[in-house]
C-alpha cells in the first residue's frame, strides 16, 4: 500500500527529478555543464504550450460547471491572500523592511509552472485524475499577488510621490496580462478547447510522446539554476531560509482546504496545493523590476530557487499528494 | 580624408529598462543605436549568466553616437531616471567620423 | 458534405492555423512573447529536412514517368512567367518605379516554404494524397523568377555601368543554387530517395509524428513576424495592399490551370496553386540584397509577410483546394 | 609602460555584406579583426529583431586595430563601395597599445 | 550473406550517414547552410543523454559481472597505451616536435562520441546486441589518453620550471572528472540504472523514437565542421595525412583484439574497436589548451576532424564490424 | 556637467581563459567588468565560426572601466601570464564618466 514513504521514493527516483538533482551536483561542482540559453527558451515555452494544450482539451470534454467558477475564484482570491500571510512571518522574524519583504511575499503567492508540471508528471505517475481547468487556476494566480504584495511593500517607500503614483502603470498591466508565459499558456489552452480531441491526435506526438523527456532536460537546467543560487544564501540569516521551507506547507496546507471545500478530485487537490505552495521566479521578478524597482531581487530570487523550488520538487509534492488523497478519504467516509 | 569629433554614448543596463533607454533615444530623436547582449559585474553584482531563466540577470549595452550636446542630455536622461535603482552606467567616448550630417537629430 | 465554408472553417481550427493567429494577436498586443532565434533556424531546418525527406521517399516508390518531366518544366517556366504579370499590375496601379516594381515581382514569383508545408498538412487532414516530386517542383520555382524580377529592375538602373554589369555575379550565383534552403530540401530529397522506405521506418519518430507539433511551433512564430510586419503597412497606398491580396489569387488561378493540363492529382493541383499563389520572404530578398541592393525590400517584405502569407494561410489554401476540386472533376465528367 | 596610439576602424553594417567587408580586410592584409553581432537602428531604418527568419534585417560589428595609414584606406574602401546603397556607418577611434608589431600588416 | 562490401554500401546509404555527406558537400561549395551554435550543443547534449540512458538501463538488465570488471580496466588501459603508439608513428614519420606529437597522439588515445554513437545506430540496422557497460568504457577512455600525452609532450618543453610543475592542475583536474560530456553521460547513465525499464517507458518518446533524426541533424553538423577543415589539411605533409588513416585501423585492430580476449558479444567487441579507432575533438583539445598551452590545436584538429572521423564513419565502422564478427567466429569454431 | 576621465582596458581572448581573466579581475579588485561573446582572426589565426563544436575557437571580449594605474597592472598581469601561449590581445581607451567613485577599485 502506498505509504508517505514509498510516495516520497517513487517520486526520488523518477527521471525528472534524477535529471534536477544531477543538474545540482554539476553546479556545486562548478562541471561547466550548461544549458544553452535557447534551449532553456524553447523548453519552458514547449512545456507551457504542452500543458495549457493538454488542459484545453481536457476542458472541451468536460462542460463548464458551478466548480470551475467557484475553483478559479477561490485560486484568484488565494493567490490574492498568501502574500499577507508571507509578510507577516517575514517582518515578525526577520529584520527585514517593507519593500523587499513585501517583494518576497508577491513571489509566494504567485506559482512556479514548473513545479506544477512536475506535479501533474507525478500524478500521471501515480494514474491520478486531475480537472483540466486547473492550469486556468494556475494562470489566474500569476497576477493578483503582485497587487498584494505591491500593497504591502508601498508602506515602505519614504518618497511620497513614489507611494501615491498610481499602483499600475500600463507598463505593469502589459507585463502581468500579456506577458509571455500566460499568453503561451492561455493561448494554447484556447487552442486545445477549441480543437479538442481531433487536435490532439495532430499533436500527440509532439506534446504526448516525448514530453517526459524534455521535462527531464528542463529540470537538468533547474537543478543547475537552482545549484548556482545556493551560493548567495550563505549570507541569509536561519530565520529567512527557514522561511522557504515552512511557507509552501503553510501555503499547501490552505491549498488542500480550500481544494477539499470546492470539491476537487485528489489529483486537483494536490496541484491546487502545488500551487499555493510554489513561488514564482519569472513573471513576478519581472514585474516587480518596472513597478518596485527599489526591491531586491536578489534576497527572493536565490530563497526561492536556492531552496523553496527543490523543496516542493523533492518533498513537497508527494507530501501533499497524501495529505490530500488523507483529506479526501476523511471527507468520503466522514 | 578629414574627419570630424563628435560623441559616442555608451549606455550598459539591466534588460528590464530597455525599452526605456530606447523611449529616451526616440524622445530625443538620436540618428539611430546599436545595441549588444553582453554580461558583467558592477555595484549592483554579478549578471554574468548564460541561461535565459533569469531574464532580469541579462545586461544589454547601447552605443550611440551623437553631437556632444544631444550626447550630454542622453546620459543626463539616463542617470536622473534610472541610476538609483538599476544597474546602469554610461559614459562617454570621441570617435571621428566621415560624414557629420549622417549623425545629426533626426528632423521628424 | 464539403462545401467552400466547410473547408475554410475546418482549416481555421487547425491547430498550426489557430498558432498562427496566437502569434499574430501576440505580435499586435506587443507582448513579449519570443521565439529565440536559434529555435526559429531550427524550425526552418526540421520542416524542410522533413518535407524533403518525405517527398524523396515518396518519389522512390514511383518511377519517373513524363508527366513528372512535363509537371517540372511547366514550374520552372511558370515562376519565371509570373513577375510580368505582378510587375504590371504593380506599375499599372502604383507610383512604384522600376526597380521596387522588379523586386517586388521576383518575390511574387517565387515561392514560400511554409505556405507549401501549411498545405500539405491541410492536404493531409482531407486525407488527400500528392505526388512527390512537388517538393522539386517547389525548390525549381525558387531561382527563376530572381532572373525575370532582375530583368525587369534593370531598366530602372540610371547607372548605365550598373545596367550593363553581368545579371549572374558569381555571388548571386552561389546566393541561390547553393543556399541553404535550396541545400537541405533537395538534400533531404536525394536522401529520402535513396533509403526509401527502410530510411523511412528510420526517421518516421522524428519527422512523422513530431510533426504538427513543429508546424504549430513555427506558426506561431510565423504570427509573430506577420504581426510585427502590419504597423509598417500603415504607410502604403490602398492598391498595393490590393495587390498583396489579388495577387496570390491570380497566380494560383495559373497554377491550378497548369495542374489540370499536365495531369497532377487533386492534391497536386492545390499544391501547385500554392506555389504561385504564395511570395518569398527568405531566399529572393536575401538574393536581391546582392543582386540589387537599391531596391527597397522595406516594401516588400511587409507586403509578402503582412499580406499575402497570412492570406494564403487562412484564407487561400481552403480556396485553392475547393477550386482545384471543381476544376478536376469538372474535367473527370467532361 | 610606455605606449604606442593606433587606430581602430569600426564599421556597422547588415549581415548582407559581412563576405565584402572582410574581402577588404583580408586585401589590404589588416592583421585581425573582431567581428560582433549587434541591432540596431539608423537611416536605413530599425535593424533590431531577435528572430532570425529576416537574415537581412541583421547588423554586424567590425573593429579592426590598424596603423593611421590602413585605417584611412579601409574605411574609404567601405564608404565607397557600400554606403549608397547598404545600411552601414564607419568611424575611427583612437586606442593605446602594447606591442606595435602585432598590429602591423600582415606581410604574406 | 553479408560480404564487407553490403556491409559498408548498407552503411554508406543509411540516412545519418548521408547527412553527414550532405554536410561535407555544403561546406566544400561554401553554402551557407550552418547548424545555429545552439542547436549544435543541444544535440550534444541530446545524444548524451540518449545513449547514456540507454546504456543505464541496458546495465540495469545484467548483473555485474567479472568480464564487466576486467572491460572497464581493459578499455582504461588500451585508451592509456594508445598514445604512446600513435607518438611512436609521429615521431618516426614526421618532424613534429614533442610538444605537438604528444598532443596529437592524446586526441587519438581518446574517444569521439558521435562516432560511438554512429556505431550503436550501424549496429542496430544489422540487429546486434552490445553490452550496456560499454558506454561506461567510453566514459573511462577520455581521460587517461590525456595522461600519457601529457607526459610525452613535457619531454619537448624547454623552460625546466614548465617541465616539471605538477601534471595535473586542480583545473585540468576538474576540467577531465566533471567535463559536461562525462557529466551527462555518467549521470544519464545512472539515471537510467536507477529508473531501469520503467524509466525507459517513461523516455522512450524522447530518446527512442526520434533518435535517428537527431542523429542526422547531428551528423549534417558534423558533416559542415569536417568539410570546413579539410582546406587546413592542404598545408599537412603526406606522413601526417597517412597517419590520420592508418592510425585508426591500428587502434581498432587493438581493441578488436582486446574485446575478443574478455570476451565481449561482436557488437562490444566492434564497439571497443571503434573507441580504440576513433579521436577526440571536444574533451582532449579543451583539457590540452590548459595543460598544454603550448600545443598547437590547428594541426590536430584538422586531422581528427577532416580525416580520421570520416573515415571511421564512411568506412572503419563497418569494416571493424566485419573483422569483429570473423573473430569471432574463428573463436568460437576453434 | 564636467567629465572625468578614465581608462577602459579592453582585453579580446579564446573563451579557454575566461576563467583566468575573471581571476585577475577579481584579484586585482576591479569595480566591475563586462563580458561579449565575439569572434575574429588574428596572429593565432581565425577565429570566427558559428558552430559550438569547437569551443576552443571561441572569443571572448572584457572591457574594464578604472583608474589608469588599475588599468596598467591588469594589462600587465595578461600580457605576462598569457600572451605567449594564448589568442589574446589587449589595450586601452581612455572614456569620460559621470560619477568617478563608481569606478573605484573595490574595497572588500
Ligand atoms: N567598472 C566597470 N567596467 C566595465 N563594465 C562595468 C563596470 N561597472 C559596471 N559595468 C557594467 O554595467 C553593468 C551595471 O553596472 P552596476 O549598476 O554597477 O551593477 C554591469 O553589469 C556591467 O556590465
Ligand atoms: N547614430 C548612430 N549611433 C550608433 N549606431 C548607429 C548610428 N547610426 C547607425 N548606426 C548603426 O549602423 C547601422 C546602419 O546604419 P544606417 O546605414 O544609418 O541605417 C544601424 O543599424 C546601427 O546599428
Ligand atoms: N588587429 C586586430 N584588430 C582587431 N581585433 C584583433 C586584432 N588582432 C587580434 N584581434 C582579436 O584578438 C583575438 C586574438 O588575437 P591573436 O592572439 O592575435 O590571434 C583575435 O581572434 C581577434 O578577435
Ligand atoms: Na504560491
Ligand atoms: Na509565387
Ligand atoms: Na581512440
Amino acid at each position: 500500500m502506498n505509504t508517505l514513504v514509498n510516495i516520497a521514493l517513487l517520486n526520488l527516483v523518477s527521471p525528472p527529478i534524477l535529471f534536477f538533482i544531477l543538474g545540482t551536483i554539476a553546479a556545486r561542482l562548478k562541471s561547466d555543464l550548461d544549458i544553452s540559453a535557447g534551449l532553456g527558451k524553447t523548453l519552458s515555452l514547449y512545456l507551457m504550450l504542452a500543458i495549457g494544450f493538454k488542459g484545453g482539451v481536457e476542458l472541451s470534454r468536460s462542460e463548464l460547471s458551478l466548480t470551475t467558477l467557484t475553483a478559479l475564484l477561490t485560486a484568484a482570491m488565494l493567490s490574492f491572500a498568501l502574500p499577507f500571510i508571507a509578510y507577516g512571518f517575514i517582518r515578525l522574524t526577520t529584520k527585514m523592511d517593507r519593500i523587499d519583504a513585501g517583494a518576497i511575499s508577491a513571489h509566494y503567492g504567485s506559482i512556479s509552472l514548473v513545479t506544477f508540471v512536475a506535479g501533474t508528471a507525478f500524478l500521471e505517475m501515480h494514474a491520478e485524475h486531475f480537472e483540466g481547468f486547473l492550469i486556468v487556476m494556475m494562470v489566474l494566480m500569476e497576477a493578483p499577488p503582485i497587487i498584494s504584495g505591491l500593497l504591502l511593500a508601498r508602506q515602505g517607500l519614504t518618497a511620497a510621490k513614489e507611494r501615491h503614483k498610481p499602483l499600475f502603470s500600463p507598463k505593469l498591466l502589459r507585463e502581468v496580462f500579456f506577458g509571455w508565459t500566460i499568453f503561451i499558456l492561455l493561448g494554447s489552452l484556447l487552442i486545445g478547447f477549441l480543437t479538442g480531441d481531433r487536435g490532439m491526435t495532430d499533436m500527440a506526438g509532439f506534446i504526448g510522446l516525448p514530453f517526459i523527456g524534455f521535462l527531464c532536460l528542463f529540470m537538468l537546467e533547474m537543478g543547475l539554476v537552482a545549484g548556482r543560487r545556493l551560493e548567495e544564501l550563505r549570507t541569509f540569516g536561519l530565520p529567512l531560509i527557514l522561511f522557504g521551507f515552512y511557507m509552501p506547507l503553510v501555503g499547501a496546507s490552505l491549498g488542500i482546504l480550500a481544494g477539499l471545500l470546492i470539491g476537487l478530485s485528489p489529483g486537483g487537490v494536490t496541484l491546487l496545493a502545488i500551487l499555493c505552495a510554489s513561488a514564482s521566479y519569472i513573471v513576478v521578478p519581472a514585474a516587480l523590476r518596472h513597478a518596485l524597482p527599489q526591491a531586491n531581487l536578489s534576497i527572493s530570487i536565490p530563497l526561492v530557487l536556492g531552496v523553496t523550488f527543490p523543496f516542493n520538487i523533492l518533498l513537497g509534492i508527494p507530501l501533499y499528494y497524501y495529505a490530500a488523497k488523507l483529506g479526501w478519504s476523511v471527507i468520503r467516509t466522514g | 580624408m578629414e574627419r570630424k569629433t563628435i560623441k559616442k554614448v555608451v549606455i550598459i543596463a539591466e534588460l528590464a529598462i530597455k525599452e526605456e533607454i530606447l523611449h529616451i533615444i526616440n524622445e530625443m530623436k538620436a540618428p539611430g543605436y546599436t545595441l549588444y547582449e553582453v554580461r558583467g559585474m558592477g555595484e549592483k553584482g554579478v549578471r554574468d549568466f548564460e541561461t535565459t531563466q533569469l531574464e532580469y540577470f541579462k545586461n544589454i549595452k547601447f552605443e550611440i553616437l551623437v553631437d556632444a550636446e544631444l550626447a550630454e542630455r542622453i546620459v543626463a536622461a539616463v542617470v536622473d531616471n534610472y541610476f538609483k535603482d538599476y544597474a546602469v552606467i554610461a559614459y562617454l567616448e570621441e570617435v571621428q567620423i566621415l560624414r557629420q550630417e549622417k549623425f545629426r537629430p533626426r528632423q521628424n
